[in-house]
């Protein structure tokens, strides 16, 4: 033992007691913290920690209404999936349905109403209570409507189907205006007149992709967007496991869509001549003795100028190619034409989705099974009589610049972001003296409302919908509340509702689940007495349970001739595009990517999903012919401004591999300027530069006629995405195989086959 | 069992083919390619089941994003004769998995369904499984991920959130295969009936193009979608025995 | 210059190398304190940002996700390799004119190991975990991987440094004990203990000797087996251009070429600033750099085998990589590496050049920037070019990776300059065998014996 | 001139004195952590209302599913809501004060923040559901719970087999019931493995084996997912 002095036993004495500290210390730091556990005050019914429970409902991303099954864990939503059960989507959801749990957990929506307490466009939104918020929008209305000038007030809505739609049709009438506009940017405006001129229905007819052996669809990108693509993806899958009669799908687009990668057979005919392609295919059909209609010398007629080689000349697809499409859809049964967004958008648009109506019939689709069948009438509102194109917008701005509009309320609509800046709609909103919005969001045009009553999103409140392009027969399902109201909102129906009674004529509802439920109280009285269930309620609660209801009311006999009038009035002009082709050299086709029309943006999930052809995120892009990139010295990155006419928006070149060498696109959804903090300054907004081209058939702009010119900028930038190569150098990757091969294939998966 | 026997029954595992027909299940997946339109939905789907973060632009343009299941895009021939063939692509469960030797901890082994495991709290971040994935569907947590609030209630309970430093994959959604399993056992029945559990991706798909099920099972949709003459497997000759079958594109003539 | 070692007497030796460990002047506080902040500065900060943020603050992404942090590891371990391996062969061959170099060329293979031990730890994700990859039992009841190349590699390291930390011990021993007897005060204590009381003895010098051959010859193997295992790290897997068979001669090839390096780099430097110009010379130097010559020549025959290999298979996967390798991004590190690796060293056949200082310095520096691209090349390029052209990708790194990188020479200077102050750098004993003895007058009793 | 190591140790004996110290206090300071926080007295946290279980589970031999309902179907046992406290203390024991305390909550209708005692890491998956109906008693993993006023994590048991309420309300014993009260006193990966490599189920009810094997949940992903 050495011997241990005072200045040694200190130093031990020291050595010990940082020794016992520390390990004091390193046991606490590793302790768990305080957790609580906070239990229910008075638990729910059918709730169970731990265990999950599905609410069904009705998707409202888009227009198309998928049904969807919410999985709620302790009271929140964790996961949206299709339902099983829905004819529509059965089961399936696309990338957006999915989202839509971001739209409820978005970090950037609005938790109670808001006024804007400096100028207009400014963050000057500052906290005000409902009780403040409904009286200042009540008190603006009531003046108007009790000095009779009720017209004076405009509402402008989000595409609302089913019976939220009479709702707000019901308040309009209350408050004395007939200034009610439904607005979605990608409303199939052409798609209805065509429909109504050659079919003399204004409706959306079911196309059964599921069953047809041929399709030719003319620009319409069914599996990414149009009408209803998850119901479209459906019908794909189910035509192409035909065994031996696998579906044949052809495109036929400037640029190619997610649906043309899809579709056997590419066709790039030039931008606006999809029309006159189809009047070439139907001359061939008629001319060579496919078609043995009564009215053929009509048709004979009125083709004659569409001969292959003329439509060859003029759509630059080769006369070979024409002519083995024309035999092969007309020897094909089933087969179906299907034309939309591209071909819809131009100035000819309703001319050629007449054109395919005409081919239809001409091939004998319409009324058959996997072709055009029609629906019968939804069985709630919709909304289509109401849906505003350009023409009414642009007419409502006109007014308001006249000073003709005092009160502009707003429902979840985004037309500053969606019109072009020709149309001069920002500017006009601003000559209105109150605008109230009831979004859930700040975006580009609630930026510029005075105030704003949030309202919930629809996973928290009630609604129906009754998807019109539909499924063949009547359908519809309910919108039920899967979560209770993060936030001090609202739902828009009990907004209406309460300002409805503000000022004096209140409706006959409660609320808005009194409205929907109401509504269908009377689908209920209306069904057949035999097979109904006993009581509206066992109905009700049968049908939130299932999430869907239908009727087999399928109208199969349904042919609609045309007339000799409308046979002589088809044909096709060459399409006109604004600018002039020597400066602008290209044709700019603004498409619709996986941000739908630019509402889904603000969503992280959306964002950061890879664009479905080129897997960028994140931002814009130019897509271009890799040709045309030599040509002008440009490679992947370099960023551009795009100058149309009207104006220029700049993005980075991408070189696309399957895009015509004349035209260029751009997708639509980035370059918010006030969308959250997903959203805002990112990429460009294509629909800036359109020219106010209108297609004066369908009263809507011709988006995709509006010639550009590209000016390099000097500038690079790295394109976010995901990919590295995307060439196989003959590893064998993606494996095909040859016509023959598959006809072996017997195990096909059953997919549920909607019945016709 | 002994130390020895242990080591043998590991090399048997490795060694013999249908090793797991004496388990239960062997699950499996099969894509067809003809069906598939690379829209991107199962995308999403296996973000929103499996916590996948959202990791911000910048982490993009490092090449640092987290997809268990990404769409590669091939593209083939030169404008006009060009088709883009797509493929979705995750953790092909393979059974003689190059991974699963290489770790140094057994953060990722095979277990008895026939599904390569990733235990993300045992992984201490060689990042090597990585390296050793012919796929490279596995993705490594380059940082702590936040959801901002309230994005994070969104967030699947029966899910771990992985944290800095750990290395994650594609599961086929083992907390599904788990509830299925558990949901059978309540109802006293032994094993899952074919369909009754699907991973988020083939709930999902809007065109149906892909099926999930037990390979063991001769009867279930997934054993007889892999008996299609079309069936192949990516980077076979690499002898991974994967679990994920694609059916091939095919090419008609119009 | 003091002139032919031969001249020199035993007492000189001793006095020379005692003096290098007791008088310090300033400029070796200035090295050290210099050394020391770098090596907080380049390398612990950014590392406990790492630590903090996640690896994240390094460059990797998908699909490379190893980067410098890996090819560090190989090149310290490639530069541990030539000292202990190098001095084993040389004690076994008994070839004298290792015994002034052996010294350090060992203690740059413990401090090459402890650095590549640390970069595993940098390397990692979660390197507070890093104990699970040891075989220990625990309450999980979980063991390590043992069919893991990498697991091989811990264990093939750790029995590498334990083998060479053993190995300069133990041929220290009777030079502590000589500046034990020289020195007094703390010194005196600290080398009481490290030299375990030696005395010199015949029986004690014979055990040594028996001892130290014993273990060099065990050594051997080994130092080979690590660096095949190393190359196992990469080789075992089945990305393109990193699956081949001749990937363990080549990294041990590769190793043995970097160190030889490496001790070239190390004698300049003590025999500039450590007065040691008596004990390493042109002869030195000379052999050295016949040694480069060699395995320069062996290092680039296994690059053109692999080229060709490479290029003969036909294999899209493998053509690819290397066409990659040779013409893509890093390709102009390629061809540096080809130009310090393979043609520069040609000049060492030149003896005229061997023997001169200052460009066998510059040489032994180009061959390891050369070297350590080797290893940049192998991670980065087989990596971001592998079987799914969609997952392609590119690899950079960050600054904070070429900080760590920087760092870790100034962590490995620092360890050797706090190594010349403790142990003799040249080994004394050695030395003296070399030289005649003293006929005339045998040193004093007082002077000590040969120890 | 003296070769010889001893001198050399013996001046470092002080040194090496402080350094043994030193680290012999980091453990005592652990230990010492650990004695005065571990001891259920202490380590039981402060809870809103003091509850007992000794009264309800122990003294009036209310089964632990009573007000655990969740715990057979589900993975998490759950709390009871405060409407399940008043279902009772309506009518018992309505004046004592800390039914007082319940009734206030009540009547704000606000939940009562229990301290969460027992814990599994977030990566745990652990389900209630398989164990209780696979006949484990409660007290297997938390310890005799209706003896403790308080409940803290550490519930050692140190009695041997005692026995067991069973989850139904019945008595068993570690002969009849399956398993055994464990004496480990840290949830940790060894308790769960221990259990489920002595244990196989047959029937639906857990039975002892000598070696479970991999079947038997000992597959990672049974837990960690």
């Amino acid at each position: 033992m050495p011997n241990i002095d005072r200045r040694d036993f200190i130093k031990l004495v020291g050595a010990g007691g940082v020794g016992v500290g520390a390990g004091v210390v390193l046991r606490e730091s590793i302790k768990h913290p305080k957790e609580h556990l906070i239990p229910h005050v008075l638990a729910p019914e059918d709730y169970s920690s731990g265990v999950a429970t599905w609410y069904n409902s009705v998707c409202s991303m888009c227009s198309a209404g998928c049904g969807i099954s919410v999985r709620t864990r302790e009271g929140r939503a964790k996961k949206i999936e299709g339902n099983p059960s829905h004819a529509v989507n059965q089961g399936g959801l696309c990338a957006v349905g999915q989202a839509g749990l971001q739209v409820l957990y978005n970090p950037d929506r609005l938790t109670g109403p808001l006024l804007q307490s400096a100028n207009r466009g400014s963050d000057g939104f500052t906290q005000i209570t409902w009780e403040d918020g409904l009286t200042r929008v009540a008190s603006r209305l009531d003046v108007l409507r009790a000095a009779g000038r009720g017209n004076r007030i405009a509402l402008l809505t989000r595409g609302v189907g089913g019976h939220l739609a009479e709702l707000l049709e019901s308040f309009a009438e209350g408050v004395g205006t007939d200034q009610l506009h439904h607005y979605d940017y990608d409303h199939p405006h052409a798609l209805y007149a065509a429909n109504e001129r050659f079919f003399g229905k204004q409706h959306l007819p079911y196309y059964d992709l599921s069953n047809t052996r041929h399709l030719l669809s003319f620009g319409a990108d069914y599996l990414a967007g149009w009408l209803s693509p998850v119901h479209h993806s459906l019908g794909f899958a189910n035509s192409r496991h035909g065994g031996d009669n696998r579906g044949y799908f052809v495109q036929i687009e400037p640029r190619m869509s997610p649906s043309g990668a899809a579709a056997d057979e590419w066709v790039p005919a030039k931008p606006g001549t999809e029309g006159i392609l189809a009047l070439g295919l139907a001359h061939h059909i008629v001319a060579s003795g496919h078609y043995e209609g009564e009215d053929i010398n009509e048709w004979k007629d009125v083709l004659s100028a569409y001969t292959l080689e003329k439509v060859a000349e003029e759509t630059d697809v080769s006369e070979s190619v024409l002519r083995r499409l024309a035999e092969s859809f007309a020897n094909a049964s089933p087969s179906l034409a299907i034309g939309g967004d591209g071909a819809g958008n131009n100035s000819n648009g309703v001319d050629t989705l007449v054109a395919i109506n005409a081919l239809n019939y001409l091939a004998g689709n319409v009324g058959e099974v996997g072709g055009v069948i029609f629906n019968p009438d939804p069985a709630g509102a919709t909304s289509h009589s109401r849906q505003a194109n350009y023409q009414t917008l642009a007419q409502l701005a006109e007014s308001a610049r006249a000073g003709e509009i005092d009160v502009l309320i707003l429902n979840d609509v985004n037309p500053v972001f969606t019109m072009p800046l020709a149309s001069e709609f920002k500017a006009a909103l601003a000559q209105i003296p109150f605008i109230v919005s009831l979004s859930s969001f700040i975006d580009e045009t609630s930026a510029l409302a005075d105030v704003i009553l949030p309202s919930h999103t629809y996973l928290e409140s009630w609604g129906d919908a009754f998807p019109e392009q539909g499924v063949g027969f009547s359908i519809g399902a309910v919108s039920q509340p899967v979560i209770a109201p993060l936030y001090n909102t609202k739902a828009t129906g009990d907004i209406v509702l309460d300002l409805a009674r503000r000022i004096g004529k209140p409706m006959r509802w409660d609320s808005t689940e009194d409205c929907i439920k109401d509504g269908w109280n009377k689908i209920y009285q209306e069904s057949d007495s035999n097979t109904r269930t006993e009581s509206f309620e066992s109905f009700w609660t049968a049908l939130l349970k299932a999430g869907v209801w239908g009727k087999k009311n399928h109208l199969k006999t349904d042919t609609s001739r045309p007339n000799a009038n409308t046979i002589a009035s088809i044909g096709v002009d060459a399409p006109t595009f604004s600018g002039d082709a020597e400066l602008y050299p290209f044709v700019l086709q603004p498409y619709r990517s996986g941000m739908h029309d630019g509402r889904a943006a603000n969503l992280p999930w959306i964002q950061e999903l890879p664009d479905a052809m080129t897997s960028v995120v994140y931002g814009s892009w130019v897509e271009i012919n890799p040709k045309t990139a030599k040509d002008l010295g440009l490679t992947e990155g370099d960023l551009v401004d795009i100058e149309s006419v009207e104006g220029a928006v700049r993005a980075p070149i991408l070189v696309y591999p399957a895009i015509r060498p004349d035209v260029i696109a751009m997708p639509i959804g980035q370059g918010h300027t006030n969308y959250g903090r997903y959203a805002s300054n990112r990429g460009a907004n294509p629909l800036e530069i359109l020219s106010p081209l209108v297609d004066d058939n369908s009263g809507n702009v011709a988006s995709n006629a509006t010639r550009v010119k590209i000016v390099a900028t000097g500038k690079h930038v790295e394109i976010v995405k995901t990919g590295g190569k995307s060439r196989d150098l003959g590893r064998d990757i993606v494996q095909t195989t040859g016509g023959d091969d598959h006809t072996a294939q017997t195990n096909s998966i059953p997919i549920t086959v909607i019945p016709t | 069992m002994s130390f020895l026997d242990r080591i043998t029954e590991g090399w048997r595992k490795n060694r013999k083919p249908g090793y797991y027909e004496d388990f239960d299940y062997h699950w499996a997946m099969t894509i067809d390619l003809d069906q598939c339109s690379g829209c991107g939905a199962c995308v999403t789907a296996c973000q929103a089941e499996n916590n996948l973060p959202i990791v911000g632009e910048d982490a993009f343009t490092k090449g640092r994003e987290i997809k268990w299941l990404r769409i590669e895009h091939y593209w083939e021939g030169e404008y006009p004769d060009v088709k883009l063939n797509v493929i979705p692509m995750m953790c092909q469960h393979c059974d003689s998995a190059p991974c699963e030797t290489v770790c140094p901890v057994s953060a990722t082994y095979h277990n008895q369904d026939g599904l390569n495991t990733q235990i993300y709290n045992r992984c201490i971040g060689t990042r090597s499984c990585a390296v050793y994935c012919p796929y490279e569907v596995r993705y490594f947590n380059y940082n702590d991920h936040t959801w901002e609030s309230p994005l994070d209630q969104q967030l699947n309970p029966d899910v771990s959130v992985r944290e800095k430093g750990v290395m994650e994959k594609c599961t086929f959604c083992i907390q599904r295969i788990r509830q299925a399993k558990d949901n059978a056992k309540d109802d006293g029945r032994r094993r899952v009936r074919d369909g009754e559990v699907q991973p988020a991706c083939v709930q999902t798909c809007p065109s149906k193009a892909m099926v999930f099920g037990d390979r063991n099972d001769p009867q279930s949709q997934v054993s007889q979608s892999l008996n299609d003459p079309r069936s192949y497997k990516v980077l076979d000759e690499l002898n991974t025995n994967s679990s994920v079958v694609y059916l091939k594109k095919v090419e008609a003539e119009g | 210059m003091h002139g032919e070692p031969n001249q020199l007497k035993y007492t000189d030796i001793h006095n020379d190398v005692v003096r290098s460990i007791v008088e310090t002047g300033p400029n070796y506080y200035i090295a050290l304190v210099t050394a020391f902040a770098l090596t907080l500065i380049c390398f612990f900060f950014p590392w406990f940002y790492q630590l903090y943020y996640g690896i994240g603050a390094a460059g990797m992404n998908h699909p490379s996700v190893w980067g410098t942090y890996l090819a560090s590891f190989i090149f310290w371990i490639g530069l541990s390799h030539s000292g202990t391996l190098l001095s084993c062969v040389l004690h076994i061959t008994n070839s004298s004119w290792r015994k002034a170099m052996y010294r350090s060329a060992e203690a740059m293979t413990l401090f090459s190991l402890v650095v590549a031990a640390i970069m595993v730890m940098v390397h990692v994700g979660r390197p507070w975990f890093i104990h699970w990859a040891a075989p220990y039992p625990n309450q999980m009841e979980m063991w390590p991987n043992f069919r893991s190349p990498l697991l091989f590699d811990v264990m093939a390291i750790t029995t590498y440094l334990t083998g060479s930390t053993i190995f300069i011990y133990m041929g220290s021993i009777p030079d502590f004990a000589a500046v034990r007897d020289r020195t007094r005060g703390w010194r005196n204590t600290m080398y009481s203990l490290m030299s375990l009381g030696w005395r010199g003895t015949d029986t004690e010098w014979h055990r040594l000797h028996w001892a130290y051959t014993f273990l060099a010859v065990l050594i051997i193997p080994l130092a080979v087996s690590v660096h095949s295992i190393v190359s196992w790290d990469f080789a075992m897997s089945i990305v393109p251009a990193l699956h081949q068979t001749i990937f363990a001669p080549y990294f041990v090839v590769g190793a043995i070429y970097s160190g030889t390096a490496g001790i070239v780099t190390v004698m300049f430097v003590l025999r500039k600033f450590m007065d040691f110009g008596q004990y390493i010379t042109e002869l030195h130097f000379d052999n050295l750099g016949k040694l480069l010559l060699v395995l320069s020549l062996l290092w680039t025959y296994i690059n053109v085998v692999e080229v060709f290999t490479g290029f003969y298979s036909g294999a899209s996967g493998e053509t690819e990589a290397l066409n990659y390798r040779l013409f893509g991004f890093y390709a102009p590190l390629y061809w540096e590496m080809i130009t310090f690796c393979a043609i520069a060293p040609l000049l060492c056949a030149f003896k005229s050049f061997r023997t001169s200082f200052v460009p066998m310095l510059v040489l032994s520096i180009a061959i390891n920037i050369g070297m350590y691209t080797e290893r940049f090349l192998i991670v980065a390029t087989s990596l971001s070019r592998q079987y799914l052209p969609d997952a392609w990708g590119l690899y950079v790194p960050s600054a904070v990776e070429i900080s760590i990188l920087l760092g870790t020479f100034a962590l490995f200077t620092t360890l050797f300059l706090l190594f010349v102050k403790v142990f003799p750098s040249v080994s004394m004993y050695e030395v003296k065998e070399t030289m005649e003895s003293p006929k005339k007058s045998p040193p004093a009793a007082s002077e000590g014996s040969p120890a | 001139m003296n070769v010889s190591i001893q001198p050399a140790l013996k001046s470092l004996q002080t040194a090496a004195l402080i350094a043994v110290v030193a680290v012999v206090g980091i453990f005592v300071g652990y230990f010492i952590d650990f004695l005065i926080t571990d001891n259920p007295e202490v380590s039981a946290p402060e809870q809103p209302i003091a509850f007992s279980h000794k009264i309800h589970a122990g003294d009036n031999e209310i089964p632990c599913q009573y007000c655990h309902t969740e715990a057979r179907r589900s993975p998490s046992a759950g709390v009871p809501s405060v409407n399940k406290c008043m279902g009772c203390h309506n009518e018992v024991a309505t004046e004592s004060p800390l039914i007082r305390q319940v009734s206030e909550y009540w009547e704000n209708k606000e939940p009562i923040p229990w301290v969460k005692v027992h814990d599994l890491p977030d990566f745990v998956h652990f389900t209630h559901k398989r164990h209780v109906q696979a006949g484990i008693a409660c007290q297997t993993c938390h310890g005799p719970v209706e003896t403790m006023d308080k409940i803290s994590v550490h519930s050692r048991n140190n009695d041997g087999p005692t026995l067991l309420a069973s989850t139904t309300g019945e008595i068993m014993n570690s002969e009849t019931s399956a398993v055994a009260a464990t004496q480990n006193d840290h949830w940790e990966m060894g308790l769960c493995l221990n259990c489920h490599k002595q244990h196989d189920v047959v029937d639906g009810k857990a039975v002892r084996v000598d070696d479970g094997g991999f079947d038997n949940g000992l597959d990672c992903w049974t837990c960690h997912k």
